[in-house]
């Protein structure tokens, strides 16, 4: 759904900005993985496409609230990030498939990398709720780009928060994937739930098949529209039947199994797809 | 507010641009597609095609570059899954339809011919001719003129043939004339011109394909140029009128260069609704000027400048 | 930061656009025109020319229309007041000329021949052919050779002679080719593509000639893959990119592409001084990416991809 | 010059929007007669050109302020409207040739309609300077759009100001034309000056011609760049020597002497225009 969000509150969070706007029928069907479309730059702006960002958390507030954290990466971000209290932004979600929750308790890592690091959290409270045992594992390249570390510490009673930064300012020198496998061994973890950059992504994979253990990954590629009619989003995925589509990052996603996303593929059209130029075609006419 | 697209009742002026709206669903979770003129789909091919690697978008000021390459699931599947999921719903549709030669758009438009649920078949000669060094069909006459021939020829005869032209040619009128001659019901216009973008930090194309297709409101002056031009040169062919529009005035605009009906595509990525909004933001403007049907003011920015203005200051019952 | 335009140094990569300086003295009264990389001219006729009726100009997303018509002194007083005064100051100078049949071209270039001032000529090709029912010589590779021709076997053999093309043409390349072959020393693309408005209160077209030139970013897409093709083609031939350039960024855009030298027209319309702002951002953007002297980075964006960016990385010294 | 200006203060002035903006270089030198053309929409906006506005009023506060008054008609001055005191926007100006003052004191009436009332303010006090007696004729199509009658009657101690509205909802009903000839008869009035729409400077011009005295004009066409570098503000004028050209109202204007303004032209290329098509041109070459 479409809707005129009011902003509540802004903050800044280290290197990040936190928006909370007030957004009733999102934060209501919010489930975590989901994201948003939010358009940018205002009245009569050269900016026709909206940005997607992830709904770090709602709150019943004001008949329901969506929290936004991003990095003022552009020009659309940066405008973003100089709303203030009482702005109205447009905001289309709850968008994308989010990620499937465990039908049994089980242990459960999640991983979140840079902005990525957003997405843990309530997914944290959802499989909380169904007994589950959470351990975070959080990182980015330095210290102030690494989100949530507090809260993650605050829902964690009976786990473990790991950080991990590039320039070791805070935690364990290095990314979250050196950090990944120790955690799983010492939890003895069931799935490993991922959110950060592609490459990140991939590389978590790789740890969850080492480790024999299935990976949920939220992934990340440039839209246009969120909504799945523009197919700009595309990534290789593995599908059940053993076939590669070219499935939408925004309406097939954003949460793939980690080991059906063919990352070392992403940005061509594997020769095997379907529909791939010169005979990956499975049904031609 | 009605209109007729050749013989074709639509019930809203306003439809979807090929290749904006997928498969049809994505848009029906946000409202009833039945309140579209007609729904066009993406650009039909005879196999499934996977399409270009990404990255396939780029912003551009005022608009965005895309090179999705027509990734969709073939003519089989469509015709399987994705057409009779709009007929059974009796929602219009128009299938577009992509080739890359004469005999795959004969080949295509055969297979829609008896389909149940075309409602008009829409020619994308934007597509790159294999047999001519990959010189895109919609850039040269004679080749669009023999595309919309063989199309003609096999499709159901009260099914609208719909040919849909391209902005990058040094006379669209004369590619116009071409279809119209060779038996187009109708025009669509424009595709996307042909533009591309350059990352200045990876110091290359930002788009994997390296050139893309400009649409966004950047693109609705050449729009309502061609509009404008062609209506000019044959007043009795309709027109859907394509490119840029985000607004019911945009959408106003191309009717008074001559457009009977108006597709939609980079706004739907803006705003799902927008389809709808626009409908309605046309419809507000036409009573507000006085007109009782959109039928009069098609083509009417052609009048001579200071004829009267006859429809106006009627009462008004769209 | 210098540039070559075919032989001429030029002191600046960044020149005016064709028809957005006027006379050259109204930008004076803002800054030194010899920090220009040229200022080119409007476009001059033989005879004075009023050009067209109001409203001339409108207003488009990320762009505007303008149909000026050439308005101008006409080449004698051009030459009796215009040129000198630039002269005199020791202002490169670009004159661009426009005619409606090649013998008014040949004979504009026969007045320049032996003027003292002239670093180059640009042949604005966007003119009407009135010996070919209007059509404009650019859209068409023949006639565009013709007047090239014309023009470069008068003109004094160390002047450039700098075609100026259309991006409204099927295939730019084919025109570009013609002109080179012609004897055209450089190129200069993009003029505006042709478009329209419709105002929807009066419902007549927003300029009173009915359509206009787009001008403005949103045509920057356009532009750059003109100049990319045209690099990719004839990569030997020095390309002035013009069209759509606000920023140090998209003059960087256009340079990736293949461009030696960048023209501004419509940015100079909203920021009198923004050849220079555009040149300080563009040599900033180049020492920050590690680029010694801007034709290391002339279309360096047709580079195979993952080949070594062997400029990167070296100490600068624009 | 170009100067970024921050705002000082917004008020709205019945129909209309006023701003003062800090601008020191444009504030000096300042002239009555002289605009500025202000960029609209901010970063990242599609509005490409610029917005010709009237100086109305200078201040020395601040090393120089310059107030603008307008009607938030499209979308440019209506993001116009929206600014807030501290906002910046920039500026080019001051453009235009200035209203020519009399070396001589007289007897002069300036007459000012719609948003155009703006500028005879400060062309009052200029002559006022020089010993001229001023009289006022502001007139609107209504009430709400009369601009400027208080402070006209506050500067008007020896003199009259004369308001008008079409609906008689203030002042006299008519047209400032309709009172112009009566205020010309009693003040003996030696020049009239006036700034307002068109068909309005047409009438005044008509009416002075009438009475045998010199009408100043300053006239409103639409503008891409206010410099004298588009060519897309042309009018017909005629020249000393009799040649009507067309001529920029931005930098050949904005002010005329009404009499030499062919405003029944205005819109057209008249045949015997210098230039004109099929042969008004009197160098060919
Ligand atoms: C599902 C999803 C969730 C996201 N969640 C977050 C989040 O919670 N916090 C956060 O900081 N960032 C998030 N991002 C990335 C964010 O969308 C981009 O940083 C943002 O779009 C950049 O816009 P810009 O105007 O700042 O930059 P520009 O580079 O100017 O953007 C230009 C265009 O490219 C698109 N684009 C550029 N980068 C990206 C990208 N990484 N992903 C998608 N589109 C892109 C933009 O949408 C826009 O159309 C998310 C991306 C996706 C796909
Ligand atoms: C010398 C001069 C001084 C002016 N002073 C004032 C003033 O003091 N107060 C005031 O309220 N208005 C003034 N105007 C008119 C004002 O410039 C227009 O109302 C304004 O440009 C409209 O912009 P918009 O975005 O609101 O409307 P739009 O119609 O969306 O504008 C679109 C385009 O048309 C141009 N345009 C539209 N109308 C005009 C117009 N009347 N004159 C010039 N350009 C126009 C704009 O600059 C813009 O490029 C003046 C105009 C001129 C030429
Ligand atoms: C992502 C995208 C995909 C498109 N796919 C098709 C297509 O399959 N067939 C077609 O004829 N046009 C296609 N178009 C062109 C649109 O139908 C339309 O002509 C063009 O985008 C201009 O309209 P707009 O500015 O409203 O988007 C596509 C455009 C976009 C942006
Ligand atoms: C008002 C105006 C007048 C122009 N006059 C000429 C001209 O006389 N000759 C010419 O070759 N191009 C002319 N052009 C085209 C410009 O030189 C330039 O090619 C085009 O505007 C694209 O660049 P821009 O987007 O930077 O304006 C004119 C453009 C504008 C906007
Ligand atoms: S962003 Fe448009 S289909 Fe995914
Ligand atoms: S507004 Fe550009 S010349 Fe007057």
């Amino acid at each position: 759904m479409q809707v005129t969000g009011t902003v509540l509150t802004t903050r800044r969070v280290d290197a990040y900005h936190a928006l909370t706007v007030v957004a009733p029928g999102i934060a209501e069907r919010f489930r975590p993985g989901h994201f948003v479309s939010v358009s940018v730059g205002g009245a009569r702006t050269s900016m026709v496409t909206r940005r997607a960002l992830y709904v770090h958390d709602v709150k019943p507030e004001y008949g329901g609230t969506v929290e936004l954290v991003f990095t003022a990466a552009g020009p659309g971000t940066s405008w973003l990030a100089e709303r203030r209290a009482r702005d109205t932004i447009a905001l289309v979600g709850p968008l994308g498939r989010p990620f499937p929750l465990p039908r049994d308790p089980c242990h459960c890592v999640l991983v979140g990398a840079e902005h990525g690091a957003a997405v843990p959290i309530p997914l944290a409270d959802a499989l909380a709720e169904r007994g589950c045992r959470v351990d975070f594992v959080l990182g980015a390249a330095s210290a102030d780009r690494v989100f949530g570390a507090m809260r993650a510490r605050r829902m964690a009673e009976r786990a473990t928060v790991t950080l991990t930064t590039e320039d070791g300012s805070l935690g364990v020198r290095g990314a979250v994937t050196d950090a990944l496998p120790g955690v799983i061994a010492d939890t003895r973890a069931d799935v490993v739930y991922a959110c950060g950059p592609m490459r990140t992504l991939r590389e978590v994979t790789a740890v969850g098949i080492e480790a024999g253990i299935p990976v949920q990954v939220a992934v990340e590629e440039s839209m246009a529209c969120g909504i799945g009619i523009c197919m700009t989003c595309v990534l290789p995925v593995i599908g059940d039947d053993g076939v590669t589509r070219m499935l939408r990052a925004c309406a097939d996603g954003p949460v793939f199994r980690g080991e059906r996303v063919r990352f070392e593929d992403v940005g061509t059209i594997p020769f095997d797809a379907l529909g791939a130029p010169g005979g990956g075609a499975r049904h031609v006419g | 507010m009605r209109t007729f697209l050749a013989h074709v009742e639509l019930a809203s002026p306003v439809t979807t641009a090929a290749g904006c709206a997928a498969s049809g669903r994505e848009l029906a979770q946000f409202f009833d597609l039945h309140r579209l003129g007609a729904l066009v789909t993406r650009s039909i091919t005879m196999a499934p095609r996977a399409g270009r690697p990404t990255p396939r978008m780029a912003e551009t000021p005022s608009g965005m570059l895309n090179a999705v390459g027509l990734q969709g699931p073939g003519i089989d599947v469509f015709l399987e899954r994705e057409l009779p999921w709009l007929a059974q719903r009796g929602i219009k549709t128009i299938v577009s339809i992509g080739g890359g030669t004469v005999a795959e758009y004969a080949a295509l438009a055969r297979r829609l011919a008896d389909a149940p649920g075309v409602t008009a078949v829409e020619v994308n000669l934007s597509c790159p001719n294999i047999e001519d060094r990959g010189r895109v069909f919609a850039r040269e006459g004679g080749a669009a003129a023999e595309v919309v021939a063989s199309v003609r020829s096999v499709m159901r005869y009260d099914a609208p043939v719909v040919a849909k032209l391209a902005p990058d040619v040094a006379d669209i009128v004369s590619v116009a004339r071409a279809c119209v001659d060779a038996g187009a019901d109708a025009l669509s216009m424009i595709n996307n011109p042909l533009g591309m973008s350059i990352d200045t930090v990876s110091l290359r194309p930002a788009l994997a394909a390296v050139t893309g297709g400009l649409s966004g409101p950047a693109v609705l002056p050449l729009a309502v140029r061609c509009v404008w031009q062609v209506h000019s040169a044959l007043p009795g062919t309709p027109i859907v009128g394509v490119g840029g529009v985000m607004t019911g005035e945009d959408a106003f605009q191309l009717v008074l260069a001559g457009a009977c009906a108006v597709g939609v595509g980079t706004a739907l990525f803006h705003d799902p609704y927008a389809c709808l909004r626009i409908e309605r933001e046309l419809e507000d403007l036409l009573r507000a000027r006085g007109f009782q049907r959109l039928a009069d003011a098609v083509g009417l920015a052609h009048r001579p400048p200071g004829s009267p203005a006859r429809h106006l200051h009627e009462e008004s019952s769209l």
